[in-house]
């Protein structure tokens, strides 16, 4: 393999929106058989850059060459049919077709002119072997969690990609054993000579996988650095443009349960075929931590709590009184607030402004007659995007144009906003860089020391350690065990879901030690 | 009789289909008739399909009142061969004529040329600029109402068209249609009658004309056709001038011709023609508008 | 004008060149068509005519609006326009006050309307389907009201909403105007505006947030139920009688044009009201244009889609990109924005 | 899953069963193959429009002009072959590429211009009928051999029913469309893009193709529907067929397609067609019903089947613990 002329080369390239700049200048290079990490603060332009590599959309300037021959093309079917195959950040595959047709579209295999729907579905097990998916391939791809419908994506990009695969934060819900599957299929790719672009927040799995990386900060390219020899810290300061605060690894002082008020309890919620019946108790000033596996019943149990899904069974009782729940407004009446896993869809309301979007859900709270003044609005807006850091030019910008880490920040606002008693976050830092990440940890801390009652479900053992007060333990629909105060280490939580794993998952969860951003304190 | 006759209806987008349907159920009662109607809603498509349920219900007669002139050859012919006699109402149908017993209308074309005739007659030999609302386009009462007044008109130079305009058979677009007449001829002081293919938009073309300063009937003649109760208040206030009388009862002829045949076999002419009389400001329109009150316009 | 007006106007602005256009080429047909007269205590001219034609098609537009700013549409309104002039003639022919009759009849229009919305939110079917059962069956209610005939009235009281004046503007126009100013304010100056088009955007996120979306969606329907009514009394108040059958028949088609035309999109999310009743200005200035125009009536349907196909592709987004293109960047590869059509296919998905 | 897509076509059928037997209890004359026969060929065009329809419908969009389509077909047919003396295969030939181009336009339109698809075949459907008007505004009959021999194509069943030709060609085009929807790249691309454009864009579907030939298609069959109907009339006539897009679009919806795009089938919109078939032969055999009480009790009917259908997918949803407060 020729090593010196890359594989994919981009050469000054520029894009703006509106006037405002997301890249510029930007030269990138990806020479066979390596894998390439792409890093950057949220808005930085990695999601942009690759949509200009692969034909979603039209660079404004610079050249792009594959194999040094300049390619320019007009759409996503032309990059597919130079052999580059892509998962876009968000899980962008049609949730109305099966997983089968998923995979093919496109490229469906055909038999007499028609095409085969058996073959499809054969062709779409065995590919779905090699990733540990053992799921009916003829059934919609939506009744499938984000998790599968990522792997999914995944699998199809692997397989059009002749040349090049490039992966926007693929691994932002998946789990270690997940994250190790697709590691595994990516190194074999390497060696059989493709480039692979591969984005992520998760600096352990740069290290882990990629040889160079190239890093990206507002639109520009700071460097680009082969691994081995790169500090962390390094990495850490080169893409934020400052040094990170070393984290005061100051574990939350355990609250004295015993005097604080319970804000909430469920007794006995269940619904079939959902989730088995669970209690749980919230009191103010404590963080609970959730976790399992993907498909554990988290997000369900979240869903129960705040009046998505109506429970068969159970009671809810809030401030003792008991309560029922028909629709998130009961909740959210009764002070709870809930920012959800799937932001795209339950999250963002697109065509709004980051304004609006922040205090849509304070709004509603108070009714339609009695609307935020337009200054309360701003001051609002404006008191979020500092705490947060929400990257945006202005706070009128619609939230679709926002990067997808920012739109993340901005849901996570929307509920701050409402100042709740009782606030469920579901995976609430997906998706969200190294700087930002440390950002959300002391901002859990803060609210839970202002006497607020947080259930945090997330994938990232190391972050549940850093903020739970006590960890509730999922596995398999049901909720097996709880960690106190005390015992909260990511050992003790993966062995606590590997105890209760029935069937050969227990390896799995040895492997859960899902990626952690920076283990740089 | 234990006679069974379905009825398709085109629909009821007008007083006067209204009336000729309450006419056609009330004839039918005092005959003893159990009559099966079908409204069509305006589509032939729904008329054949009702005419298709019939037959296989196994009706005794049909009556047909056809929304469009074509397409009935093979339906007709289906009921035919099931023995099944078709007898028209108000419009015709341009299939051969041993396909239905016998068609009970006015010549719509003839209407048009009544108007015509009345006009002529009443300008004289002055100038006459006038102005025409259409019913729907491409509706056959619409071509023929139009065909039938220029024939009346012809030949009479003094009298001219000058605007024409569809006004789809209603009030509003009546109206409508006769404010922009106005305004596009000189606020109407070159108008000098209204010639309408019916009566409800003649009626909404009145107030047009009063909303616009002007006397209708006398600033403006007014003639129109259908002869249903508003436009005889209207003439009793001197608004309008004349109206070509299209009779609702066209079920009592068809009745009667039906109960012959049935009977002994009678073949009654192929067409039986109701009059097209025409009423004037001197016919006594109070009391005619009392008579017409309660036929179910 | 402060910030959010002045934002307004340049939102409308695009309808308003329309119209002036439009207005333009009429003068160009016919002469005088600008002129306005005073004569029997009120205005007359072929202006006001736009205005006071276009009456029931912009009352209609404004519940239109809000009900497509939720990504709903209300096929019904037509249907509920001859439900409520046939209740309003009823009504005044069996001797009740005007109040009663008026106030009844809005009644009815805003049952009709919180029918059409219980379908939508609470059944879940289809707007479009939904309000498809009102538009069939409610003519059909108009008609047993009516019995099938065109009831006339004399009341004056009720023929003044349709063809009377109030300093010297015809009644209808100061209705459209107040109701337009009135439904905009309520939207504006409260938050329902901004529920709505978020309602519209992604329903599912925006009940996750606490929206009360099945009430909102009610109020919306109800409120062009309301619309509609009023449209419903004008248009038999105009021609002093109730026609069952024809009464707002296919006007539901140009209300909702109106409202595109209007500028807004279909696909639910940022409305405009103003912008909707310059949209049904324009269309009624291209009906009174061609009516003006003196062709013959069969040419009115290819006219009308013509410049309904002029108007909207002049306002499309796609040439606003190359009219910026050529405006500000000659010789540069055209914006990503072509190619994925500003981004509103992503609620789609959400909505779902 | 794909199982509950066919629980809701299945539970469509069942209804249809269901009402049919309710009908015959009524009116036992209902049980004819004359009836069955008149089902298929009084609703053939229709049915046939509702194939691109649904094609349309599927892809999120909407075709308003299908109805102005057909009577434009019969309009240009009549006059072409009588006035103009064009050979009746060759009229229609003409015919089907002009509403083949028509489409195709639109569709262009649609996507190249970013307009919404109810807009555009809005003026599409004042533009067909105007031109309509243009040709001829008189009814004009239709005197083709080609059409006598059409006519006599049937096979009469026992019972005196009759399977027309018109009705035939309308399963024949029902096949044709399940074919293209379920075994096509084309038919995937549909729903790929109804389920969502942006995704379907990323994941390289040709957007701009597909579109335009969904339209092409949809222009293409109410041709194709338009010449049943003018075989079913022997006329052309330009005030025909007012309203059928909005009979095409309720057939589709209660044969379980989405309106919002991506999930239906094409057989479930025969069941739809066969549904409002029903529904009007039933009025009809009743024939006690004013003209106002037809239309009542056609919103009525329209709507318990549009209530049926939503009840017992909810139910099974509940059943299979899948409900949700929060619409979907
Ligand atoms: N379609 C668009 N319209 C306008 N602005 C956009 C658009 N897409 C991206 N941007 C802007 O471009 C910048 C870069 O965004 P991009 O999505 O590339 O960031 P990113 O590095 O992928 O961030 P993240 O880690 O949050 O995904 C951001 O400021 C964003 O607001
Ligand atoms: N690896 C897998 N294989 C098969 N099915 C899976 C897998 N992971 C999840 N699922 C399915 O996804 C669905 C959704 O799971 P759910 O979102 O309730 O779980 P969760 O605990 O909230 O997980 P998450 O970590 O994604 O929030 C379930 O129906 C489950 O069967
Ligand atoms: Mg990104
Ligand atoms: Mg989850």
């Amino acid at each position: 393999m020729v090593k010196n002329e890359p594989l994919l080369r981009a050469d000054g390239v520029g894009k703006e929106f509106f006037g405002v700049t997301a890249l510029s200048n930007v030269d990138f290079e990806l020479l066979a058989g390596e894998i390439h990490a792409l890093v950057g603060e949220n808005g930085a332009g990695k999601s942009t850059l690759i949509k200009i590599l692969t034909g979603a959309y039209r660079r404004d300037r610079g050249r792009v060459c594959l194999d040094g021959v300049a390619v320019d093309p007009a759409d996503v079917k032309d990059a597919q049919a130079l052999g580059i195959g892509t998962v876009y950040q968000e899980v962008n595959l049609l949730p109305n077709l099966t997983v089968a047709e998923n995979l093919f579209l496109g490229r469906e295999p055909k038999r007499f002119g028609l095409t085969d729907r058996r073959e499809a579905n054969r062709r779409s097990r065995e590919i779905l072997d090699q990733y540990g998916l053992d799921i009916d391939v003829a059934a919609l791809l939506g009744t499938y969690s984000v998790a599968v419908r990522q792997i999914v994506a995944i699998a199809r990009a692997v397989d059009i990609s002749g040349k090049v695969l490039i992966l926007d934060e693929p691994t932002a819900s998946l789990d270690a054993a997940e994250v190790s599957r697709l590691f595994a299929i990516l190194q074999s790719l390497k060696g059989r000579g493709l480039g692979v672009v591969f984005i992520t927040h998760f600096f352990d799995q740069v290290y882990r996988i990629a040889d160079r990386v190239t890093i990206l900060r507002n639109g520009h390219k700071v460097a680009t650095r082969p691994l081995a020899g790169l500090d962390r810290l390094e990495l850490v300061s080169l893409m934020l443009g400052r040094e990170l605060k070393a984290e005061e690894e100051q574990r939350a002082e355990p609250p004295d349960l015993a005097t604080k008020p319970v804000v909430a309890s469920f007794k006995g919620l269940s619904k079939r075929g959902r989730i088995a019946p669970f209690d749980l108790e919230m009191r103010a000033g404590e963080v609970v931590g959730v976790a399992g596996l993907l498909g554990a019943g988290r997000t369900e149990s979240a869903e129960l709590m705040f009046g998505i899904h109506q429970p068969d069974h159970g009671t809810i009782e809030v401030d003792g009184k008991p309560a029922s729940f028909s629709s998130p407004r009961d909740a959210i009446s009764r002070g709870f607030g809930f920012c959800p896993e799937d932001r795209k869809q339950d999250g963002i309301i697109d065509d709004l402004s980051v304004r609006e979007n922040i205090i849509l859900a304070l709004q509603a709270r108070r009714g339609w007659a009695k609307p935020l003044s337009r200054k309360e609005q701003e001051a609002i807006a404006d008191r979020y995007i500092a705490a947060l850091d929400i990257r945006t030019s202005d706070r009128e910008k619609p939230i679709k144009f926002l990067s997808g880490g920012n739109q993340q920040k901005v849901i996570l606002a929307r509920w701050l906003a409402t100042d709740p008693r009782l606030l469920i976050l579901d995976e609430p830092t997906r998706g969200i860089d190294v700087g930002a990440h440390a950002e959300i940890i002391r901002l859990i801390g803060e609210l839970r020391e202002r006497g607020m009652s947080l259930l945090v479900i997330s994938s990232e053992l190391e972050e549940i350690v850093a903020y739970a007060t006590r960890v509730r333990v999922l596995a398999d629909r049901r909720h097996v065990g709880e960690l106190p105060a005390g015992e909260i280490t990511a050992d003790a939580i993966m062995r606590a879901i590997a105890a209760s794993e029935n069937h050969g998952a227990g390896e799995a969860a040895g492997q859960a030690a899902a990626g952690t951003r920076e283990s740089v304190a | 009789a234990d006679m069974t006759v379905g009825f398709s209806q085109i629909g009821s987008e007008s007083g006067w289909r209204a009336a000729e349907t309450t006419l056609t159920k009330e004839q039918a009662e005092k005959r003893g008739i159990d009559l099966k109607f079908a409204d069509a809603q305006q589509k032939q498509e729904n008329q054949i399909k009702a005419i298709r349920s019939f037959i296989a219900q196994g009706v005794d007669a049909i009556l047909l009142a056809p929304v469009v002139a074509t397409g009935w050859d093979q339906v007709l012919e289906e009921a035919k061969d099931a023995e099944i006699p078709v007898v028209l109402l108000d419009r015709q149908v341009d299939s051969s004529d041993d396909l239905y017993l016998t068609a009970v209308g006015s010549d719509l074309e003839h209407e048009g040329e009544v108007a015509g005739e009345w006009l002529v007659k009443e300008v004289g030999d002055k100038d006459c600029n006038i102005v025409e609302l259409q019913g729907t386009t491409g509706s056959s009462p619409a071509i023929k109402r139009k065909a039938g007044f220029e024939k009346a008109i012809s030949g009479h130079d003094n009298l001219k068209i000058v605007r024409s305009q569809t006004g789809d058979f209603t009030r509003t677009k009546g109206k409508e249609v006769m404010e922009s007449f106005l305004k596009a001829e000189n606020g109407g002081k070159n108008i000098c009658a209204l010639y309408a293919h019916n009566d409800d938009m003649a009626v909404g073309a009145i107030q047009a004309i009063k909303e616009a300063g002007l006397k209708p009937g006398s600033d403006i003649l007014v003639v129109s056709i259908d002869a249903v109760p508003d436009i005889f208040l209207a003439m009793q206030n001197g608004e309008a001038n004349a109206t070509v009388e299209l009779t609702p009862n066209m079920a009592g002829p068809a009745f009667d011709a039906l109960d012959a045949y049935l009977k002994d076999g009678t073949k009654p002419e192929k067409f039986i023609q109701t009059e097209s009389k025409l009423y004037t400001q001197s016919d006594d329109p109070k009391s005619i508008y009392e008579e017409k009150k309660n036929q179910g316009y | 004008m402060t910030g959010p007006g002045l934002s307004t106007f340049r939102r409308i602005l695009p309808q308003l060149v329309a119209l002036v256009v439009i207005l333009a080429l009429n003068t160009a047909i016919a002469p005088g068509f600008l002129d306005i007269a005073y004569a029997n205590g009120r205005l007359y001219g072929s202006l006001i005519d736009i205005l006071n034609r276009g009456a029931p098609v912009a009352l209609l537009a404004i519940g239109m609006t809000l009900v497509i700013a939720t990504r709903g549409i209300d096929l019904s309104v037509g249907a509920v326009m001859a439900i409520a002039g046939a209740v309003a003639a009823a009504l005044i022919t069996s001797d009740h006050s005007l109040a009663v009759t008026v106030l009844a009849t809005l009644g009815v229009g805003i049952l009709c309307g919180l029918w059409n919305g219980a379908l939508v939110a609470f059944l879940g079917i289809q707007p479009i389907i939904a309000t498809l059962i009102l538009m069939v069956a409610g003519r059909g209610i108009a008609q047993l009201v009516t019995e099938g005939v065109i009831l006339t009235f004399n009341d004056p009281g009720l023929i003044f909403i349709g063809s009377g004046s109030l300093a010297s503007v015809p009644f209808p126009v100061i209705l459209w105007v107040f109701l337009g100013i009135v439904v905009s304010l309520l939207f504006r100056s409260t938050a329902l505006g901004l529920l709505v088009e978020a309602i519209g955007i992604n329903r599912r996120a925006s009940s996750l947030a606490g929206i009360g979306t099945s009430a909102l969606l009610l109020a919306v329907y109800a409120a062009s139920g309301l619309c509609a009514a009023v449209a419903g009394i004008v248009a038999a108040a105009d021609i002093r009688g109730a026609d069952a059958n024809n009464a707002g028949l296919w006007l539901e088609l140009d209300a909702i044009l109106a409202v595109v035309v209007g500028g807004n999109s279909l696909m639910g999310g940022r409305f405009s009201i103003a912008g909707s009743l310059i949209g049904a200005m324009i269309i009624q200035s291209v009906n009174t244009g061609i009516l003006l125009a003196g062709f013959p009536p069969e040419f009115n349907l290819v006219i009308k889609a013509a410049i309904i196909v002029v108007i909207l592709v002049v306002q499309s987004p796609a040439s606003h990109t190359l009219f910026a293109y050529f405006k500000h960047r000659p010789g540069r590869a055209p914006d990503a924005a072509p190619a994925t059509p500003p981004a509103r296919e992503t609620g789609k998905e959400a909505a779902r | 899953m794909t199982s509950s897509r066919l629980f809701s076509l299945a539970t469509t059928f069942l209804i249809f069963i269901l009402a049919y037997a309710l009908c015959i209890a009524q009116f036992p004359n209902m049980l004819s193959t004359r009836v069955i026969g008149n089902l298929l060929t009084d609703n053939a065009f229709l049915g046939i429009a509702a194939v691109g329809m649904t094609f349309v419908i599927l892809s999120g969009g909407i075709d308003l002009s299908i109805g102005s389509v057909i009577a434009f077909t019969g309009v240009f047919l009549a006059v072409a072959m009588g006035d103009w003396g064009v050979p009746p295969l060759l009229a229609i030939v003409l015919l089907l590429a002009i509403t083949t181009v028509f489409g195709a336009v639109m569709g262009a339109m649609i996507h190249y211009l970013a307009m919404p698809p109810f807009i555009v075949t809005l003026a599409g459907m004042f533009f067909a009928r105007g031109i309509a008007f243009l040709i001829s505004i008189d009814s004009v009959p239709i005197k083709a051999g080609l059409y006598d021999t059409l006519h006599g194509l049937y096979f009469r069943m026992p019972g005196g029913g009759r399977l027309t030709f018109i009705g035939m060609a309308m399963l024949a085009v029902f096949l044709a469309g399940i074919l293209i929807a379920h075994f096509t790249s084309f038919g995937r691309n549909v729903y790929a893009i109804g389920g969502n454009r942006q995704s379907a864009e990323l994941m390289g579907v040709p957007i701009a193709r597909t579109t335009v030939m969904i339209y092409a298609l949809s222009s293409f069959l109410a041709g194709l529907a338009g010449i049943a109907f003018s075989l079913y009339t022997s006329a052309g006539y330009s005030l025909a067929a007012v309203g059928v897009e909005l009979d095409a679009i309720a057939a589709v919806v209660i044969g379980g397609t989405l309106l919002t795009g991506g999930s239906g089938y094409v057989a479930g919109t025969l069941l739809g067609i066969l549904i409002m078939g029903l529904i009007q032969t039933y009025i009809v055999f009743d024939g006690t019903l004013s003209s106002w009480w037809t239309k009542i009790v056609i919103g009525l009917l329209l709507f318990a089947f549009i209530a049926l259908q939503r009840g017992l997918v909810w139910l099974s949803a509940r059943r299979s613990g899948a409900s949700a407060a929060i619409p979907a």
